[in-house]
């Protein structure tokens, strides 16, 4: 089990090696190869170990492979816990990774254009795309393959890493350099919080083992600890926040979700793998797998139910008014980010991961979809420029279609399952916050419907507002572009149905997933249905299908029946049009409040405090002090005798006075 | 009684005229108060047993250095009317000074601590019988020969500094060299030159 | 303590040292050959000093490689030496440097590259020998002297403004050294010994190990450097020429931080506890308020500077939170911080090194440091692009980077010290990768900034080689520290139990 | 009768006299030294005083070598006096300021 | 009779006056009678009368504890000590001047006999047993320093140096005198060894005793330079040629040392308690006022004026214990600056040629492209100045640290080494304008004799060589106060 789980992770690394130190030598072709190849093995050896757990052939692995350091008596290791909700997660993340690797062959097969004339930085760029994504691959199997919180962070930061390289892979465009900047340290405020929050564990539950600490928290449910003075706190609250909020940087949660949207000035395959179906729902899985720290702090659950449901419904709202159809898709995912989180407030971890799952197929589907229109435009991203390419491009129409039924949850697609069990568990939770947190969602599914079908609407159907040049050069994408959009279009349509009964509402994950008796919600859902199609029939009778539908039905005459309403909605809503707009004025919060803030601080630290005061006064001062002294004693020493003389009697006269008169 | 009216009136002179070395605006004056103090002091010092070095004073100090000071302050040419301006404007300041310095230091000397009995015992008496400048004669030999050895070499450092300070000789101006007049040879002085007749030269001419 | 059967320390202080004083003697006309034989004794003091890993006895926390002879006998004061698990790795790192430097300015010195590589030779000798003194006075000797040839060297081969900084520099490090000197002859007044090893069985009243206690602060403080006595680091690092610069941060501050150890905790450990109250607010000042100093320098290496009083911050940190650990987590963890902190100095001693030199390779082309001169040189270069995002990251402290694995520990020991030092420390997270990336942003990514950043040419052999081995040694110690760590625990663990009895705390 | 302290304060007085002069005069260079052959009549003084007093024969040889001592000093003053007068045309000591700071 | 208790002096004992004495007599004679324009022979004879009478010093006087001449002379190793360094500093002083003197027209038959007599004086006043013959020293040492500033006789300001040095040294000496009336009327003794003895005794008297210390130790604090009694340290420095310049600076300064001990280290050792406090407050205010008043001097040789008081009070810093450690500390640190100035005015002498005195800092500009051998040697002598460890002004500084911090005046220690880094501050420009500047235009050369810059360059390097194995002058300076 150990060599074969280190082949799985250590296959795409050497991969990653090959492409990135060797890229220059093994060509293009050889790049996609050899990367693509270790990510198809991970793949498969992934089915395999996700089968063997299922068939019960295998046991989970929960072992350390490699000792990273012993210092002060605690273990510092690298190691395995792989049970059902870790397999899932492997099959997830390489089956995503690798239907990216092949679509990116295509992608990418002209990016040379992307690079200025000259630039060295341009040669080889294809064999490291490759190599990232490759790394980028390891890095989440790793993630998601610990059993501990040290390589826990260590993948953590580098997936993080590879998401800032690949935001600023073309990295002549300021905007695509500023974006990366300003994901990497949106996640380090995150990681940040998620640091500290692993100082506590370690600090109360004396390990950074998980089993350890799990066993360890749930002996001392009610351990507390003191940080503002008196005030006493559960620890596994502020664990538990603390974590969260690596994971609201991680999974882009309000109001840590600002990099995620400028995130997409990456490659378009890589918004797929990392800003939707990997990296991002790594927040989402850190959460289920600390399922017993949280199911010990309703403070935390509530506090994480609250955010999800405002990144829910709000982030939703922000896409109906975005004209890049990436980033239409990239608020979709926040929205998406958010339904996951709700899930994971009630303690439905099972409905979270299970959306994460489907989302990841049918999320990474619509990029795809996404970037191959982007493709047929010649890498213009305007939806209001589009239109019509429906005929021109059928399988991207048709896949990404079967994208947007899941992403709206159409009864039987998989997103349907995942998202009505969300919705469900919410309606069953008694939790502080949840009421709100029902209203959310429910508004979110229609808007998710709206901005779901304007996409489509303004993308494919009606008249095509493309300039001439590009209009004639429309066709559908290449194979390895479609291809990969298929394949990932039949789990989108499918995988619901198969899986949703023991996977949600089942036992599916075991002792993966701890959810105390008295929080199980999914438990109550369960006891309601007993079969998928009992969910798909529930389906027709229950709110979220006609919200769904009102969204289509809006959509559709906003879009394709009168198309010169969104204007005059525009200008009679405009202030509630500027606020979407604006996206709630996060960017500016986070530029000019925080960073602004640092920077005034850092200026005022730098000029006033260090150079004019420390410097300035103290050391330059002190020099110029004396210097000013030595000026003026020097001007005793005035040439003249006389003068001379009556220093020295004076000296005479003190010292007579002093030693003979005064110690008298 | 008489003894001591004396030294007073003598002291009394020395003050005076050792205060007006110091104000008096002309340099030759100074010198000849200077004179003065020394002769009072001479006649202080005889009262006070000290013979030898009382007429010590008169005949080296009075004779000889005294002169010498007469001997520059006349060569150099002192311009008079320049000296002694501004003299009041820092005596105000500097007079005080000197006021209780003087004042401390007789709170000293003068409070009685210095009374007979508690002095130290003589290491090396003075006899009532012998003469005192005999006495100084027998020690200087004696027990000071290495003092008074290195006052002889005091002295002739003092020749040599004031005879390299002060002894010019200019260039251009002539001197005789006895050695160099002693050393001469024929051939330093006489050259036979072979001159051509007279009477042809002026005549090229 | 460990005999050694062959003097090995005094090899290491003397050979280059000599080496030193031979380049001097060849003079300027055989420049070809001084360079030659910088290296050659560079290289081999280098593979020496690899002898004291092969054959440092892990597992103790005795002094290895111990000699002692008489030297003043008059004075009782003794040419001792030694190396333990808290210097060794510091030895070794000097050494390593110094072979970096040397083949870093191979053709880069145009004026005296003779006096300029005697200049560092003789300071690597005097480097081991603070490291590796045993004799307070000897300690001091060396320590002292390490000034003078940093001194010549920023101030022949500094920028612009070089002897402000040099002369700030030398006064600023000499005014804090002159008062440990008073403290040192008064502990031998106290102790009877010059032996640095017999001053730490004196048990001195509160009152005395407090002046003590601030004499030293003052010597390391500044050498460190803490906050407010940093000033003169951001000028002497910007006017030093490379090889001064990565001297300076790679191995002169450790100085500091080893005083810390060796002296403040262990001979004053009443004293550290009464004051590490101010100690840990000076590192966290440290940390937040250079951070954001740091964030908005112009000028690289200024910025490359600040952040490194930001990360010696957390070698103080590291130093100092222990009494509280101990309180509240037993030895163990202040262990972590103990071996945090050291392992900080080694890591920074890497990464500083590597971007001082980066920022040497772009100055070598460009001719200035200002960040907004350049823009867009991954384009040209795209090797060294790729090295100095490395380091950057290291500097951000990136996990699997040597950054990471010192402040991760110090992070996690300050959680048991308080909730709060830990979050003020954690900050480090936010603010080191925003000076550093943002830097990098400005300089390697964007557009091409310029014509003269068209022009450039990337790494050659030379810088890649010494980029290259950094660039290995801050990955290896950061996906590989255990046997460092291993090294330096024995060391760590018994200065803790001598720290935590002087200190009067248990 | 003589008290060993009218020497001494006489002495003293003297001494005082002696440094007032160097102190207070602003002109004359010669007159410098006339105050420095006061201040060693003053030491000579208080030598001769202890010495009667105490009946000890040190103190008068003791003046004997001041005197000769003064003597070489007073030629070398003299000397020097001469070169600076023969340097500057003054031996005005309010000019001697060449040299300060 | 008084002569009773006479005996013949024991010549032997007092071997290297006389030697030094003879030969000046000699150098005298055969300088009448030689026509070398560079007085060749009375320069060789005054060295090998230095060198000579160093060996002599070392065989007839190390170890030797005796008096002679009735007491007025005493042979113990503190003295030989002394002697040898003030021998071997003349000897370099000697060395370094012909050039300079040569260019000026004053290298005379005068200047070596003047010289050879000071140096007798500052023997005697080392070895002197007794006031008389403390005082005839004095006075012989400072009779012909006097001259020999006003050796250059058509120099203006040589003139004015001598002036103020003859009339503020001859109150010096009128103080000094009366201080020692004071104590002869105190102790009714000039014997040194006697007043010892009676020091200890002093009870009602002490008052007396004081009132005349305080004279005495003005007198002694002006040998030294010490403030307040220093004014007219910078004048002389500066006017004085070079070469007498140097001998001031370090030979004469060892002679104080001996003064002070002699007289009041030694001498009035029992009264410690009364002098200490004294002493803290010259070495106080030296510190203080040297260490800023020579950062705004920009000609070298005022600048070492100043900088002097700052090492004078690391000097009287070292007779504050009153230990024989305590005295070493002064004698080691006295020997070893005074070595280290010698060196520094070589420098300036090497650098100085007709016309020319080198003495601004700014004329060492770039002498590291010049002369890398002599830019090195300043770097040596300034680190050794300012006390930076592997030169031997380090061991100086913490050898009388030591004994301070000993005494438990630690924070004079402190002020000291403050005034330590004051004092960096202007040794270092010195080394900076060597190393860090370059010279406008040609810059002065380093001229002078090989001799000459053999001499120098050893002297420079001997600081580092010491510096690096100080032990035994270490050992030496201890060894003469037990």
């Amino acid at each position: 089990m150990e060599n074969l789980l280190l082949i799985i992770v250590l296959a795409p690394l050497a991969g990653a090696i090959i492409a990135g130190f060797f890229g220059g030598t093994i060509g293009r072709a050889g790049a996609h190869w050899v990367t693509s190849l270790s990510v198809a093995l991970s793949c498969l050896l992934s089915f395999h170990v996700l089968l063997g757990l299922i068939s019960g052939d295998r046991q989970p692995f929960d072992g350390t492979v490699y000792n990273w350091m012993v210092a002060g008596g605690i273990q510092f290791q690298v190691g395995f816990l792989v049970d059902r909700l870790t397999a899932m997660m492997m099959v997830v993340v390489t089956f995503v990774s690798l239907m990216v690797h092949i679509y990116t062959i295509g992608y990418m097969a002209d990016e040379e254009h992307n690079w200025p004339k000259d630039s060295l930085a341009g040669v080889n760029a294809y064999q490291r795309f490759f190599s990232y994504i490759a790394l980028f691959t390891f890095a989440m199997l790793m993630l998601v393959m610990s059993n501990n919180f040290l390589q826990l962070f260590f993948a953590w930061e580098a997936v993080g890493l590879v998401s800032y390289l690949l935001i600023g892979f073309w990295m002549n465009r300021p905007t695509a350099v500023f974006a990366n900047l300003k994901a990497f340290l949106v996640n380090r405020v995150g990681d940040f919080g998620f640091l500290l929050g692993i100082g506590v564990v370690l600090l109360f539950y004396g390990s950074l083992n998980y089993s350890e600490v799990f066993a360890t928290a749930a002996a001392n449910p009610d351990l507390t600890m003191s940080i503002f003075g008196g005030a006493e706190w559960q620890v596994a609250t502020v664990a538990g926040i603390l974590l969260f909020i690596g994971a609201m940087g991680k999974s882009a949660q309000v109001p840590l979700h600002v990099w995620l949207p400028d995130s997409m000035e990456g490659p378009t395959p890589i918004s797929a793998l990392i800003h939707a179906a990997t990296m991002v729902t790594a927040g989402i899985f850190m959460v289920a797998r600390m399922s017993p720290i949280y199911e010990l702090s309703a403070v935390a659950l509530s506090f994480i139910l609250v955010i999800g449901a405002i990144t829910a419904l709000f982030m939703g709202l922000v896409g109906l008014v975005q004209n890049d159809i990436k980033r239409v898709v990239a608020y979709s995912t926040l929205s998406q980010l958010g339904y996951m989180v709700v899930a994971l407030g009630v303690s439905a971890y099972a409905a979270g991961v299970y959306h994460l799952m489907t989302h990841a197929f049918f999320k990474a589907l619509l990029f795809l979809g996404a970037g191959s229109v982007i493709i047929a435009m010649h890498h213009k991203q305007d939806m209001r420029e589009m239109g019509g390419l429906k005929k021109y491009m059928p399988v991207t129409y048709w896949t990404m279609l079967i994208g947007t039924l899941a992403l709206i949850g159409f009864p039987a697609f998989s997103g349907y399952f995942s998202k009505d069990g969300i919705i469900l568990a919410v309606a069953e939770s008694q939790r502080a916050g949840a009421t709100f947190a029902y209203l959310c969602v429910l508004a979110g599914v229609f808007v998710t419907a709206l901005y779901s079908f304007r996409l489509l609407f303004l993308v494919f159907h009606g008249e095509g507002r493309m300039d001439r040049h590009t209009r004639e050069h429309l066709h559908e994408s290449p194979l390895v572009v479609t291809i990969p959009l298929i394949l990932l279009a039949i789990p989108s349509v499918l995988i619901g149905l198969v899986t949703v009964m023991p996977m949600v509402l089942g036992d599916w994950f075991g002792d993966a997933i701890f959810v105390s008796q008295a929080n199980d919600v999914l438990a109550a859902v369960a006891a309601k249905y007993d079969s998928a199609w009992g969910l798909v029939a529930h389906g027709f009778v229950s709110l979220p299908l006609y919200l769904a539908a009102a969204g289509f039905l809006t959509a559709w005459y906003l879009y394709v029946i009168r198309p010169d309403l969104p204007d005059q909605l525009r200008q009679r809503f405009a202030l509630a049009y500027t606020i979407l707009e604006k996206k709630y004025w996060f960017d500016e919060l986070h530029l000019n409040v925080f960073a602004g803030i640092g920077r005034a601080l850092g200026r005022f630290f730098w000029k006033v405090t260090d150079v004019g005061l420390i410097d300035g006064l103290l050391v330059n001062g002190t020099a110029r002090t004396i210097g000013r002294v030595a000026a003026g004693l020097r001007r005793v020493q005035t040439g003249f005798l006389f003068h001379y003389a009556f220093v020295m009697i004076i000296g005479l006269l003190v010292m007579l006075t002093w030693f003979v008169f005064g110690a008298r | 009684m008489i003894e001591q009216l004396i030294f007073y009136v003598f002291a009394l002179v020395l003050l005076f005229s050792a205060t007006m070395v110091i104000t008096v605006r002309n340099p030759v004056h100074a010198a000849l108060f200077l004179v003065l103090a020394f002769f009072n002091s001479a006649v202080l010092w005889v009262m006070a047993g000290a013979e030898f070095l009382g007429i010590v004073l008169v005949l080296v100090y009075v004779g000889a250095v005294m002169v010498l000071f007469l001997f520059v302050v006349m060569m150099l040419d002192l311009n008079l009317s320049q000296l002694r301006e501004g003299f009041m404007k820092h005596f105000y300041i500097g007079v005080p000074f000197a006021v209780v310095m003087a004042v401390q230091m007789l709170l000293v000397v003068g409070s009685g601590l210095f009374a007979p009995e508690t002095l130290p015992e003589a290491r090396m008496p003075i006899p009532e019988d012998v003469g005192n400048t005999a006495l100084l004669g027998s020690v200087l030999y004696t027990v000071y020969v290495y003092p008074f050895e290195l006052a002889a070499v005091i002295l002739l450092v003092a020749i040599i500094a004031a005879i390299m300070l002060t002894l010019r000789r200019r260039e251009g101006t002539r001197h005789q060299d006895p050695g160099k007049q002693v050393r001469v040879r024929k051939a330093d002085r006489l050259r036979v030159v072979n001159i051509p007749s007279a009477r042809r030269q002026s005549e090229q001419e | 303590m460990l005999e050694s059967s062959w003097p090995l320390l005094s090899l290491l202080i003397w050979m280059p040292i000599l080496g030193g004083v031979l380049i001097l003697l060849l003079g300027d006309q055989q420049q070809a050959l001084g360079r030659l034989i910088a290296l050659g004794v560079s290289l081999a003091t280098f593979l020496f000093s690899l002898l004291l890993i092969t054959g440092f006895e892990a597992g103790t926390a005795a002094m290895q490689f111990v000699e002692l002879r008489p030297w003043v006998e008059a004075l009782g004061v003794n040419y001792h030496l030694g190396v333990d698990g808290i210097s060794m790795p510091l030895v070794v790192l000097t050494t390593f440097s110094t072979v970096l430097v040397v083949i870093a300015g191979w053709n880069r010195i145009a004026y005296r590259p003779g006096l300029y590589m005697a200049c560092f030779l003789i300071m690597e000798g005097i480097v081991v020998g603070v490291f590796s003194a045993l004799d307070a006075i000897l300690f001091y000797v060396f320590w002292e002297a390490v000034l003078v040839p940093m001194f010549l060297i920023i101030g022949i081969w500094g920028g612009q403004n070089r002897i402000y900084a040099t002369i700030k520099f030398f006064l600023y490090t000499f005014i804090g050294s002159v008062l440990m000197l008073v403290a040192l002859i008064y502990l031998q007044f106290q102790a009877g010994s010059f032996g640095i090893l017999d001053m730490y069985g004196l048990n001195l009243p509160l009152s005395v190990q407090v002046w003590l206690f601030i004499a030293f602060l003052l010597a390391f403080a500044i050498k460190v450097p803490m906050w407010p006595v940093h000033t003169w680091l951001p000028d002497a690092h910007v006017q030093a020429p490379t090889g001064g610069s990565v001297i300076l941060a790679a191995i002169m501050l450790k100085i500091g931080g080893y005083g810390f150890v060796r002296f403040s905790l262990p001979i004053t450990p009443g004293a550290s506890l009464e004051l590490d109250w101010l100690m840990i607010l000076l590192s966290l000042v440290a940390v937040v308020y250079i951070g954001l100093v740091a964030m908005m320098q112009e000028d690289m290496k200024k910025l490359i500077a600040y952040s490194s009083i930001a990360h010696m911050g957390f070698v103080t940190l590291g130093f100092f939170i222990v009494f509280q650990v101990v309180v509240n987590a037993g030895e163990s963890g202040a262990l972590l911080a103990l071996g945090g902190g050291m392992v900080q100095m080694i890591s920074h001693g890497f990464i500083s090194a590597a971007m001082f030199l980066c920022v040497g390779v772009l100055y070598d082309r460009m001719h200035t440091r200002m960040i907004s001169e350049y823009g867009g040189v991954t384009h040209r270069m795209p090797v060294f692009a790729g090295l100095f995002v490395l380091f950057a990251m290291a500097n951000a402290g990136l996990p699997g980077t040597s950054g990471f694995v010192g402040e991760f520990m110090v992070i996690l020991a300050a959680f048991q010290a308080n909730f709060w030092y830990a979050f003020f420390a954690g900050l480090t997270l936010i603010l080191g990768a925003a000076y550093t990336l943002w830097m990098v942003k400005r300089v390697m990514y964007g557009p091409v900034g310029n014509e003269k950043v068209g022009a450039l040419k990337d790494v050659d052999g030379r810088e890649k080689l010494v980029l290259g081995v950094l660039a290995v040694a801050v990955l290896w110690l950061g996906l590989y520290p255990g046997p460092l760590i291993e090294i330096m625990e024995p060391s760590l663990e018994g200065l803790l139990q001598h720290v935590v009895a002087g200190s009067g705390l248990n | 009768m003589i008290e060993l302290s009218d020497y001494l304060v006489l002495g003293a007085i003297l001494f005082a006299l002696g440094m007032a002069g160097i102190f207070l005069n602003r002109k004359n260079a010669i007159v410098l030294l006339m105050s420095i052959e006061l201040i060693l009549l003053a030491v000579n003084f208080n030598f001769i005083g202890f010495s009667t007093f105490m009946g000890d024969l040190a103190g008068q040889v003791f003046v004997f070598f001041i005197l000769t001592v003064a003597a070489a000093e007073s030629a070398i003053g003299l000397a020097i006096m001469v070169t600076l007068f023969r340097n500057r045309g003054t031996i005005n000591v309010g000019d001697l300021d060449s040299m300060k700071g | 009779m008084t002569n009773e208790a006479f005996e013949t002096p024991n010549l032997l004992l007092a071997l290297p006056e006389i030697w030094l004495l003879a030969m000046a007599c000699v150098v005298l004679v055969v300088d009448l009678f030689s026509n070398d324009r560079d007085h060749g022979p009375a320069f060789w004879l005054t060295q090998v009368t230095l060198l000579g009478g160093i060996i002599i010093t070392v065989s007839t006087q190390w170890g030797v504890d005796a008096t002679t001449f009735s007491g007025t002379y005493v042979a113990d190793s503190l003295g030989a000590l002394l002697k040898i360094g003030i021998l071997v500093l003349a000897f370099l002083g000697f060395a370094y001047s012909r050039d300079y003197m040569r260019d000026r027209g004053i290298l005379k038959g005068e200047y070596y006999m003047l010289g050879l007599f000071a140096v007798l004086g500052m023997m005697v006043t080392v070895s002197a047993g007794n006031l008389l013959s403390l005082y005839l020293g004095v006075e012989l040492m400072s009779l012909s320093l006097y001259a020999l500033v006003a050796i250059d006789r058509d120099s203006s300001r040589a003139s004015e140096a001598a002036m103020k040095y003859f009339v503020l040294g001859a109150l010096a000496s009128g103080m000094l005198l009366y201080g020692m009336s004071m104590l002869y009327g105190v102790t009714g003794t000039l014997d040194l060894g006697e007043i010892t003895a009676a020091a200890a005794e002093l009870d009602d008297r002490r008052f007396l005793f004081l009132f005349g210390l305080v004279f005495m130790m003005v007198g002694v604090a002006f040998k030294f330079g010490a403030v307040p009694f220093h004014m007219w340290v910078p004048d002389v420095y500066h006017g004085a040629p070079t070469p007498v310049t140097l001998m001031i600076a370090t030979a004469s300064k060892v002679a104080a040392v001996g003064l002070f001990l002699r007289l009041i280290g030694e001498g009035l050792l029992p009264l410690l308690e009364s002098w200490q406090h004294m002493v803290v407050l010259l070495a106080v205010l030296s510190l203080l006022i040297g260490n800023t008043v020579a950062l705004v001097q920009t000609n070298i040789k005022r600048m070492l004026a100043y900088s002097t008081f700052n090492h004078v009070g690391f000097i009287l810093m070292g007779f504050v214990a009153g230990t024989p450690e305590g005295y070493a500390a002064s004698v080691f640190y006295a020997l070893t600056y005074a070595f280290t100035v010698a060196a520094t005015f070589g420098v300036v002498l090497l650098l100085a040629r007709k016309g020319f005195e080198a003495d601004h800092i700014t004329d060492l500009k770039g002498l590291n492209d010049r002369s890398p051998l002599f830019a090195f040697v300043v770097l040596i002598l300034m680190i050794s100045l300012t006390g930076i460890p592997g030169t031997v002004g380090f061991y100086a500084k913490w050898m009388v640290l030591k004994s301070v911090v000993e005494a438990g005046f630690v924070w004079l220690a402190v002020l000291a080494v403050i005034g330590a880094v004051v004092g960096a501050f202007y040794y270092l420009r010195l080394v900076r304008y060597c190393y860090f500047d370059k010279a406008e235009g040609e810059g002065p050369q380093p001229t002078g004799s090989g001799g000459f810059q053999a001499v120098l360059a050893a002297n420079g390097l001997l600081v580092l060589v010491a510096g690096i194995f100080p032990g035994t002058l270490v050992a030496v300076c201890l060894a003469a106060f037990l």
